[in-house]
């Protein structure tokens, strides 16, 4: 079989990144976000990126990282309200945003996946965000034309992978890293746990290996938590 | 006299039916959460990918894989799945949750609203809040009546950028309640906080709106 | 919370049912089809229907039963070609079809269930498939405009539900199910096996319970095999 | 001489490359499966949710879940994932899969692929082909040369209902072997049977080709 696992993010990456490409990322907010690719990112010096990604990470730590280097010249997110870094750039015109509407987004890269070049939704209509796209009346509701995204590089993180690229997420660090993978030419992932062949319940994987070209051991699991929030005693 | 912000929240919550999936905004409209009605069984949605949230952990179960579309840490039930962000706004988008609880800025008499955009502040984005009122099946406004210069919130025109248009059903203020039995029809006002009388909201509302005390 | 159990398939079916109706069903070929409620929809005598499906059954399975009995007036399938009954109907002019491509018609459920009431596809630009839908061209390349599907009442098929109406399908008999339980505008699940709350694990459930409204217990579960296809000895 | 089944399937086999993810049509083509070289892993898709196929099962392995996109009982393998056929379609449509393998009952010298209804016969049904020919990135067809009545059936155009327009890479035929480079190309003739000369292949072939022997 063709070899999936590298040894290392760096390995992984190597002969992928070309400054100006579009990167899509996983995650939502710091939760289930690739640390680790992101890291080998900032590492490569790769520059002029368009990223694709829910959020924009905060001014420490996840995508927040590779707008300190001023390596992202485009986010494509739904909500960025979390990063002073962002903010500033974005107001002195460094850095460029296109929103799109978290479900928007999220369908968007699914469909760029499979190959979907374009769809309808209602998100949107009547506001900033359906402005310049196409309108159409479907029995007698307005949808707006939102576009598929394919991305040159997708970067995931799982929970469990195999040799064949096979990958499963943990609860809600699932989010949008199973459409992620898809919208990849080559797609990448970092895996908290390497399994070997046959480990994965043919039942219960989320991300098939045709979608994964690459994986390797993730080195970085610090998984911040953005809102700490807790109850006293049990209910 | 005004309602607190628990007492908006409980007023929400009466509108939930049992067996309802609803989807519970950022902010006030989390506390709804605390009211829900006893006999009355709901299971709460999150965006970003879970179906029946649970409580806040105890601090030994914290789980930074369980964290709900605030980014708060969450715990989990018996009836709980997960999802991808994709299949989550399947549910929403689709017309599968019942009912939205939303914090706004501005409403408009027809319906429309503004919650994403501060005049003057740097843009964050409006998440999920689009896809949330173009696809939940009713949509529910918890706001203060009036903004912090005395200004209308629920006026003729939103001034605001659109998250999203004629998508509003019920709107609770601190000082009333409006409703509309159809997304065609204009509002009523349907309650008034304890000392207000519909003259007084009137004083303080810019929109059109009919009266049903 | 409401119940959503019920005792038998005519009771789970009870007050949904009405003559010209659409009705989706899941199952590909004899795989994963809902035998026990399609076996109640013939006892109740409901006519007219108009039924999305892959596949149309065999003579004597499936949703088969139901063109004998004449209750069917028009199948959305993609694939119709083991059943003699089917044939004879349609060359009669007693039966409507609308062909789908298998692809697509997975899809146009998939996106009724989630909201979308039009996609973009390359399938079946230049053929007959394509007559009469509006073509758009992206990047250089023709697609068609392809239409969501809502029913009226989607039947499907688990392995597993729980009272929640959480399904878990098992290996290919999943096919078409998880599409079909979005795209109802009630969905009713017949499962081979009910558990307990909790018993499903939360990562692995496929068809949340916001999707189903009514679940019973599967009491037909014959599974016929269409190419009983063996291979003598071990490899 | 004409080439048979077993060195068709065995010719469209040498184009599986190491790593590649493939989907077999049903008939001739599944006989690929049988020729893959040594050394060359290819995991096979079935389009009804199946990724990584096994062989068919012994007798006691018959599993009545488990079947391939002929409705035949199949295995699974240390590598198999089952998803939803919207799932399988979107790795078809967004090209996910290297290359199908798939029959023909005409192909034009256009690329143009006719496959899907026999004339005169009830209309079964396209199934996954427009799918997988609209999707798959590289499209081999296994076909006779002639048909029954001696007529060629690689054509100017095709008679019979399109699957796909300008989606065909590579021909191989009982006869002859033809291929071009991108779909902007012509076919050229590349291989040709035992005892078969190039004049013979024209002889029972309509469509333009060019000669690459």
């Amino acid at each position: 079989m063709a070899q999936k696992i590298y040894p290392d993010a760096a390995a992984a990456l190597d002969g992928l990144l070309r400054d100006d490409m579009v990167i899509a990322a996983g995650g939502f907010g710091l939760c289930g976000i690739p640390e680790t690719l992101i890291e080998a990112l900032v590492a490569s010096g790769v520059k002029g990126l368009t990223v694709v990604s829910n959020n924009a990470g905060v001014d420490d730590f996840g995508l927040g990282k590779l707008l300190r280097t001023h390596q992202i010249r485009k986010m494509i997110s739904s909500y960025v309200g979390e990063n002073k870094e962002f903010e500033r750039q974005f107001l002195s015109g460094e850095l460029e945003i296109e929103f799109s509407p978290q479900g928007t987004l999220a369908e968007r890269m699914r469909a760029g996946g499979a190959g979907i070049p374009g769809f309808y939704t209602r998100t949107g209509y009547g506001t900033q965000i359906a402005e310049g796209k196409e309108i159409k009346m479907f029995d007698g509701e307005n949808y707006v034309l939102e576009r598929g995204i394919v991305a040159d590089l997708s970067i995931v993180k799982a929970w469990k992978g195999d040799p064949y690229g096979n990958l499963v997420f943990r609860k809600s660090a699932r989010n949008f890293n199973p459409m992620v993978a898809t919208c990849g030419r080559v797609t990448v992932a970092e895996v908290e746990e390497l399994v070997g062949p046959g480990e994965l319940e043919p039942d219960q994987i989320h991300t098939p290996g045709v979608f994964v070209q690459r994986l390797m051991l993730a080195t970085r699991n610090e998984k911040r938590i953005e809102q700490r929030t807790i109850r006293q005693e049990a209910i | 006299m005004s309602w607190t912000r628990d007492e908006m929240a409980a007023r929400a919550a009466r509108e939930l039916e049992d067996g309802f999936y609803v989807n519970l905004g950022i902010g006030i409209p989390t506390l709804v959460g605390n009211h829900i009605p006893p006999g009355v069984d709901v299971t709460l949605q999150s965006e970003n990918g879970i179906l029946g949230l649970g409580p806040f952990p105890t601090d030994a179960e914290v789980d930074a894989d369980i964290i709900n579309a605030g980014k708060q840490t969450i715990t989990e039930l018996d009836r709980t799945s997960y999802v991808s962000s994709a299949d989550s706004f399947g549910m929403i988008r689709g017309g599968h949750i019942q009912l939205s609880v939303l914090g706004a800025m501005e409403v408009a008499e027809n319906g429309d609203l503004a919650n994403w955009m501060v005049p003057g502040k740097m843009i964050k984005g409006p998440g999920g809040a689009m896809d949330l009122v173009a696809g939940v099946r009713r949509i529910i406004v918890l706001m203060d009546h009036v903004d912090k210069n005395g200004v209308a919130k629920f006026r003729k025109n939103c001034t605001l950028p659109l998250t999203g248009t004629n998508v509003v059903d019920m709107i609770i203020t601190n000082l009333a309640i409006f409703q509309r039995p159809t997304r065609q029809s204009p509002f009523r006002l349907v309650d008034v906080a304890p000392g207000m009388t519909a003259q007084d909201i009137r004083d303080r509302t810019e929109a059109y709106f009919e009266e049903a005390l």
